[in-house]
């Protein structure tokens, strides 16, 4: 079929235009997402096209942005909710995981919080430590929300597309590092694609190892597939796509095939999506581990701005490789 | 300034002794552990704060608080009998038994909520009043807000947001003189806290006495009509809370001081006292009325206790898990892949 | 030797007050600690003996809390900041993650921020949703700050002075339900009684299985242990106090001799203790494993009030129990 | 009210040429990809507003700021080398690379910092200003924020903090009309920054025009002794920023009305004419002087940017760990155990 390479941010922007086209109930919330066009320009063009009604700048206020996005949710809206980077989502925590996840349960099911928090996730770039975190893992900690982490264009269009539908609240963080990166989407493609919750994701097949990821965790995974296959060893690489709920079924049904594992994320490595990952599956796949299961994460340090310790810091296909040939 | 009816006045006297009336109640199961847990943060001393400002809403309008929410509750009108029954964790509360005491709500009165974290209720009350202004309605959203609680950055976020978004809410700060054991002047360099306004541009309607629920009702209609027009607006109500902080609050045992303060409070300002001789001397004898109200509160807590303690707590693990989360409807089309996209 | 039984909050109170005597430099600040007395009566007294200086009650600005902490201890002091809840504490991650745990870092090692947070964690009490988290693990995801987390009067009394001690940042949480129980305190205890930083510890011997646990976690795998012991199971309960920096070797030493291991927490179970410290053994313990590791949470939902349903959420020891008969 | 002497005005002429050619050409290393990274947010424009206001100050005063921080180290006496070492990430720098433009600071000026996140570093301000309250000292402590993080619960709490326990801080609001790419007026339903020092009981000294340093210094003057003497002060300082926000602001390419408005600021509110044409006035002749500040400025830049070229980056494993914690020296006595405490 007929496909195009798009850049993920575009393909976001589609999804969220589309949607704002489609629903009045959906609008856009956060610092500079209008007249600057977006931080990160995925709301280029909404101001003019839908006005300051629907396209709000916020001031620099992250609680407020958070908690205003709840009440509006549970009044009827569809509020998308934009934190610049998920670094200035610290300061909405308490909104995030105290009441968007959780107003729905204390009162029992009597309000449901159909929103959708946006937020640029991420690091590299020099952008030194306070702002420098892939932190998805501390926040999908928290029930009632979902974490949804798209890891190429069309996936990000599709998720993004079900969080704006789905009644939940959801987190949906978008790695900066993707933004430019050019993925395939289909020229037809339906404008009611929706990818389903908790739906992980092959992205590539193979019978040797398993690499488990998601978001910018894919990309070095597929590259160290890329890599490894040189050496004729085949890696299947499973994107988890949302870190809440987990599609651990998938994941599963890979390492029967495998029995080997390497979970690759962007994140700090303590506490993290590799500790998550490793701990389901050493449970239910135990006897059909061939090797301890591997993790590749950033250093356990705060990120520097320097370039080469930077980079020194962050994940990398090869260490992904490395991982991989010590368990082979 | 409209004068409110006898009508009025004899339902303000009606939903006041039932307020007290619940919440002494409430104070006596917590003592005999019939009411458990750690929180149970009184409204008794407040009754005019919530029933001379509420009178000026009408019925499209929205209210929401903090945990200090059962006379709020009763003044919307819930049912008491499923208020009750949430104060005991049962299935009939009116949150189910999740929510306990701080976590009052009742959809069908417009009835946002009582919520625990300080402040973590102002942002909310923002977004409930864009609700309006997003679809041109002008129903006012009425947001009850502690003194200790105008220190949070919460406080500050939600009124600069409705402020520049001209959102239809009317900040109430119910001044009860503490948040928890710290005095306003101890917590807040402003002790004229209706002066924080200023830090937003907002309008300020000014401080109230809180214990006189026409004076309250006065200036509430003065601020309700301000927001429905043009924008938010900000009142400070002075009361007292009868029954401290909590019921795990032992200052007024232990400080000799602070039971002299609340003797005089209770003695000089008490609110229903306040509104039964405003009433009796506009309209001579109603005595016959003020007592059948008080004599309902008690038949009507006493029911709601009945009712409450005969319901079943929730109890399986699906209790427990229900409403997490609700059921998506959403129809997935097939998914479609087109490859990895990495060459 | 002589010992009397102290509760976890009197050996927390002594600490802290023999810090505050000893160094003129040590201070508290916090909601409610100097008036009120301490809402968990830990600086009972404290306003008395060392006035408004050094007691300092604050208003309700958990920003600002974390934020001067951090300040004042830059400058030289030794604050000792409390959070009244560690729930609050989602208002300050910003203030801890990013400045307590990072300035050291971003200026290169040119400040030192010995500062103590305490707070008061975990749940039960019908305390509902929001008030109901003991997420140690979310905070102790980000490097610079060290995270300790006692299980009982002794360890608590010297891994307080520790932290108050040592010149970088601590998050100290105390569990509310231990705060009343009391245990063994020596009554000939030296002042300088310090529990180094990262350093577990055994609380009880046997050879059948490890039970991974912190604060009260090690209750009821303590509890476990003597359930089990009526089967004959000899369990060995690794307390490992903090969880940030890990004492893995501890487990390690101890799984070797065990072969199995349940993890018991407080916590909610995603991205948490249990994933953690699974992950780390199946990894490095492969070839001891005789059977997977399994893990004892609380219920992945927010908490309820009501009293049945809320200790339905909880772990206790006869699920411990249940998860180790599960893989002997 | 002291006026500044002839040397004094003389040498704020030499800060405010030396951070212009600074930032200048940290702009064109930047365009140039000799500086690296995505933050760069420049002081041009800024220049009178630190510097006349920290003229005010003494050797054992502290300041502190965000990451608009490059002028308010130059102003300090940071070593030029080393900040332009920092910018470029290498081991020479301030922050031994690892904290880059944001994050300047020297211990020795008092220097306590250039923070990123959005208002995270006023409540540190009340902590290096409560430790000079605790120790009875009269130290002040200046911060600067900005127009757009007054809108932020740090700002609110830390000003109430400061407040509540007369901590000697100088808050000094730099209004340049924008954060990032939001008006003042958008942002803030107070567009009268100062005038948030009410929500406080704060002194507020008022509104200055930041362009003349002269201006800027008599009312620091003012606000510092008060501060020293009795508690917390406000400042508005109104000036513009000639670069934008930061290195990937292109509203100034993209927008006329604004290029316009950078224009006329540029044209009649100059800080650094306005000073020059001030000393030309008072003293006559002195454009040699000044002449020579341009040139040693000129030189001084270039001999750092030279320095920070020639100078190593961090690149070991060593160098990335390295002061994520300070060595304890603590000696840990023997544990004991007394047992599991169960039973
Ligand atoms: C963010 C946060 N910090 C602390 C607490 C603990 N706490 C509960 S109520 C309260 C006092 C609030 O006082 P105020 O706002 O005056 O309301 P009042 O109780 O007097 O009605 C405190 C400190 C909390 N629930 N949330
Ligand atoms: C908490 C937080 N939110 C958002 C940002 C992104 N951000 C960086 S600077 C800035 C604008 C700040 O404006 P202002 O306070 O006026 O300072 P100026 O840049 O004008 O000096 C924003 C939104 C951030 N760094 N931190
Ligand atoms: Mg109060
Ligand atoms: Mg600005």
């Amino acid at each position: 079929m007929a496909a195009r390479n798009v850049a993920m941010r575009e393909a976001i922007r589609r999804a969220l235009r589309e949607e704002m086209q489609r629903d009045e109930d959906v609008f856009v919330m956060g610092e500079e997402v209008a007249h600057w066009q977006g931080t990160h320009r995925v709301t280029r063009g909404f101001l003019e096209e839908f006005g300051e009604r629907r396209v709000r700048d916020t001031p620099i206020s992250e609680m407020a942005i958070g908690g205003a996005a709840v009440g509006a949710a549970m009044a009827g809206l569809r509020p998308v909710a934009e934190f610049m980077t998920i670094n200035f989502a610290f300061l909405a925590l308490d909104a995030i995981a105290n009441h968007a996840a959780k107003v729905r349960y204390f009162f029992d099911g009597m309000f449901k919080v159909p929103l959708v928090y946006r937020a640029a996730s991420g690091w590299g770039n020099q952008a030194t430590a306070s702002h420098s975190h892939a932190p998805e893992p501390i926040f999908a900690h928290f029930p009632g929300i979902y974490v949804g982490c798209p890891s190429n264009s069309l996936d990000a269009y599709g998720m993004l597309k079900t969080s704006i539908r789905d009644d939940n609240p959801v987190l949906f963080t978008e790695s900066i590092a993707l933004y430019p990166k050019p993925s395939p989407m289909p020229d037809d493609l339906d404008e009611d694609y929706l990818i389903p919750i908790g739906k992980g994701d092959i992205k590539r097949e193979g019978a040797d190892v398993t690499l488990v990821a998601y978001a910018r965790g894919v990309d070095w995974a597929l590259q160290a597939a890329r890599l490894l296959a040189r050496d004729g060893v085949e890696a299947e690489v499973v994107d988890l796509r949302w870190l809440r709920p987990l599609d651990m079924e998938l994941v599963y049904k890979s390492f029967k095939k495998t029995n080997r594992c390497v979970i690759v994320e962007e994140s700090l490595p303590m506490y993290s999506f590799g500790g998550e990952i490793a701990a389901n599956l050493q449970e239910r796949m135990f006897d059909y581990m061939d090797a301890p299961i591997k993790r590749v994460a950033a250093e356990d340090v705060p990120l520097p701005y320097s370039k080469d310790i930077e980079l020194l810091a962050l994940p990398d296909a090869r260490k992904v490789v490395e991982a991989v040939k010590e368990i082979l | 300034m409209a004068s409110p009816s006898k009508e009025m006045l004899l339902d303000w006297y009606r939903q006041m002794a039932l307020i007290r009336e619940f919440e002494e109640t409430c104070h006596r199961l917590y003592e005999e552990k019939r009411i458990t847990g750690v929180y149970l943060h009184l409204y008794s001393g407040h009754e005019a704060s919530g029933v001379g400002s509420m009178a000026a809403l009408r019925k499209s309008d929205h209210v929401i608080t903090a945990y200090r929410d059962h006379g709020i509750a009763l003044i919307l009108g819930m049912d008491p009998k499923a208020v009750m029954a949430e104060m005991m964790g049962k299935k009939t509360g009116s949150s189910g038994g999740k929510g306990g005491s701080m976590h009052l709500a009742s959809k069908d009165h417009n009835f946002w909520g009582g919520y625990a974290i300080v402040g973590g209720h102002l942002p909310l009350a923002a977004g409930i009043a864009l609700e309006a202004r997003y679809r041109g309605k002008d129903d006012v959203t009425m947001t009850y807000v502690g003194d200790g609680a105008t220190n949070n950055g919460y406080f500050h976020e939600s009124l600069n947001m409705s402020a520049i978004w001209d959102l239809p809410v009317v900040w109430i700060i119910e001044n009860n003189g503490y948040g928890m054991g710290t005095e306003v002047e101890r917590a807040s360099g402003q002790i004229e806290l209706h002066r924080k306004a200023e830090a937003y541009g907002i309008k300020s309607f000014g401080r109230v006495d809180a214990q006189n629920a026409l004076e309250v009702y006065a200036v509430a209609l003065k601020a309700v009509a301000y927001a429905r027009e043009k924008g938010p607006a900000v009142i400070e109500h002075v009361t007292y809370r009868y029954r401290g902080h909590g019921v795990s609050d032992k200052q007024y045992d232990a400080r000799d001081d602070m039971s002299a303060e609340l003797k005089e409070w209770v003695e000089k300002r008490e609110p229903i006292k306040i509104l039964r001789d405003c009433i009796k001397s506009k309209y001579g004898d109603v005595g016959d009325i003020l007592a059948r109200h008080e004599a309902d509160a008690e038949r009507i807590v006493a029911e709601s206790v009945a009712f409450a303690e005969a319901s079943e707590m929730p109890s399986t693990y699906e209790d427990l898990m229900r409403n997490t989360y609700v059921a998506s409807e959403l129809v997935y089309k097939t998914e479609r892949s087109v490859g990895a996209g990495i060459d």
